[in-house]
């Protein structure tokens, strides 16, 4: 390829240079229509008088060129040049009366609408581009006094609400009247039973936590009241005189010893 | 648009006229983010320019408006007029609905104040949380009734003024029975299979009577 | 200072006078560089304001000054005069350098919208970049308009009200040549006649609708 493209000895150097000239220019255009936009501009023209026929052999001389050079175009300007080749021939045969479809002067007329379209636009944005604009122009306050959010949460429930909250309650109570769901609540009777089987056991100083009963200590509703209770058993076990208790300060861990009988 | 004097058709060795001067100044003040001193107006301005001037006949153009040009240190500063403060306040209300346990501890209360945190929870059938219970307190929905005369001496808890007033009641003795309930349609209507259940206007539990009689003291 | 009427002494039903109403406006208006609506201006005034009333006589006032009440699409906001700009290089914000292509996207977007991403290629004749849009967005220049009731509902863009307020445009109606281009038939979504290629690879309709709402299913 490299070797071919340097054996263009056929071309005189003004040729290539036009050539060249154009197919540098390639990349800077955003397509084909883009393209055929910049070509018509050497019509010097009114888009709307443009020669479409003329601008298509452009077009068409364009992609030979590049072509000679071994220019890979993309496709969509491979595309556009096989059908302004078949626009140029619509234009230049008479019409053909079997053939569908639209005429090769309504297909000008729409390549020339959308040129002038795209043209057109390109001028808007400019115009716009050109406005006074803010932070360049013209300019914001630039001192801002936030407003300050005052957030207030307001709670609401209906009177329905809260009569079929109490009928919910009720109508369970129906079905089971003393049977309570006390999953989460371990008694203080229950504690002290438990604590009074256990301290016959322990010798010296334990950490209250560990009398909790298994299986208390994980979910933290279960966990306060497991340690509620046995806090209020053990010093119910010191009333009693079987038990003493101490904390070394504030927050420290309750320790518990089984109160020798004999000392007493 | 207006039509502004343009600076750059003035001639170049006299300044603008002074209501020109005024309206940059105004720019200025009104974009800068920091007060700014005469100084630094001065070497904002066009040559020649007198701020001071300017500022004095500014000042005196938004004296009584909203927003009032202010002397901070010896600098210079667009401030809003210190009685529209409270326009830079908003208030947004969030409504929430009630979480169920919050209803349903309020329904027992309600329905058999004055009652302990025990008894809630008895009803409830399970433990009533701390968080419940305060959020009801700050409410002022319910609030601390005395406390029971039994072992422990418990406190209480008894509906407010508030809650009545919320929910369009009375009293508290305004709020439907069982019967009536289930007559509504809002239970189900299933024959008991023990005893009655109980209704507030026959409630056996003699503190029932102290409890609303409580609450109507105050 | 001034003796301004405390709103708070007026009766509850009340509003404010209209001279009243002007300062407020102009108190909340200079508090904050972004343009406020009609709706939120009276959500912040006491109740029985009449904020496009007062808006007119403010505007009136500042007609010719050196800050000028801008109206930005349904919004307001106070701004400097642009002939003032020159005064203000300390406080010019560097805006991003925008690609071609983006310009001339933003400038389709405005002057067609609703339009598609494939009705942009289409007047383009390239494919729209991703980044391209991408970066419009960012900016908040342009957003997601409605769906467009055309098969495979594809979605639309929009310009934004930072847009207009950037531009200084009160609605996207006074976009300049708007009218002229409109009257010669530059706006019309003209479908290509019979074989004519379509200039953008993913030719069918119904493929680039598809690529679209991919692209915005977050």
């Amino acid at each position: 390829m490299a070797d071919n493209l340097f054996q263009e000895d056929s071309q005189t150097v003004a040729d290539r240079l036009a050539a060249e000239a154009l197919i540098v220019d390639v990349d800077g255009f955003e397509g084909p229509l883009d393209l055929l936009l910049t070509l018509s501009r050497t019509q010097k023209v009114d888009l709307r008088k443009i020669s479409v026929l003329a601008l298509a052999r452009q077009y068409l001389a364009f992609v030979e060129r590049a072509k000679a050079l071994r220019l890979e175009l993309a496709a969509d300007y491979l595309v556009m040049a096989a059908w302004l080749a078949f626009l140029k021939s619509r234009l230049l045969l008479p019409p053909d009366p079997t053939e569908d479809g639209p005429s090769g002067e309504e297909l000008a007329a729409h390549l020339a609408f959308q040129l002038e379209r795209l043209q057109a636009m390109r001028d808007a944005a400019a115009r716009l581009m050109g406005r006074d604009r803010l932070g360049r122009d013209f300019f914001a306050r630039g001192q801002t006094h936030e407003v300050t959010r005052v957030r207030r949460l307001r709670y609401s429930a209906t009177l329905l609400d809260l009569m079929q909250g109490y009928a919910r309650i009720r109508t369970r109570d129906d079905f089971r009247p003393f049977v309570m769901d006390r999953d989460a609540v371990f008694t203080m009777e229950q504690a002290l039973e438990r604590m009074r089987g256990l301290i016959g056991y322990s010798g010296g100083w334990t950490d209250i936590s560990t009398y909790l009963p298994e299986g208390w200590s994980g979910d933290p509703v279960r966990r306060r009241s497991a340690t509620a209770s046995t806090f209020a058993a053990s010093l119910e076990l010191v009333k009693e005189g079987r038990l003493e208790i101490r904390q070394a300060e504030n927050f420290a861990p309750i320790e518990l010893r089984k109160r020798d009988q004999k000392r007493d | 648009m207006t039509d502004p004097i343009d600076p750059q058709t003035e001639s170049l060795f006299d300044a603008p006229p002074m209501a020109e001067q005024e309206r940059m100044i105004e720019a200025i003040l009104f974009a800068t983010a920091e007060p700014i001193t005469l100084r630094e107006l001065e070497a904002r301005l066009p040559h020649g320019c007198d701020p001071g001037e300017a500022l004095a006949h500014l000042r005196r153009r938004y004296d009584g408006r909203g927003v009032q040009v202010m002397k901070v240190g010896d600098a210079w500063a667009l401030r809003t007029a210190p009685d529209l403060g409270f326009l830079m306040h908003r208030e947004t209300v969030e409504t929430r609905k009630l979480s169920r346990a919050a209803i349903e501890t309020l329904a027992i209360i309600a329905y058999h104040q004055p009652v302990t945190r025990a008894e809630i929870e008895e009803i409830r059938g399970v433990a009533v949380s701390r968080g419940t219970v305060d959020q009801l307190l700050e409410m002022e929905w319910i609030r601390f009734g005395r406390r029971k005369m039994t072992p422990g001496r418990p406190v209480t808890f008894v509906v407010t003024q508030g809650f009545l007033d919320h929910f369009g009641l009375e009293s508290a003795r305004d709020l439907p029975g069982l019967k009536e309930l289930r007559s509504a349609g809002l239970l189900e209507n299933r024959p008991p299979p023990g005893s009655m259940p109980r209704l507030v206007e026959d409630a056996p539990e003699d503190e029932s009577d102290e409890g609303q009689s409580e609450l109507f003291e105050d």
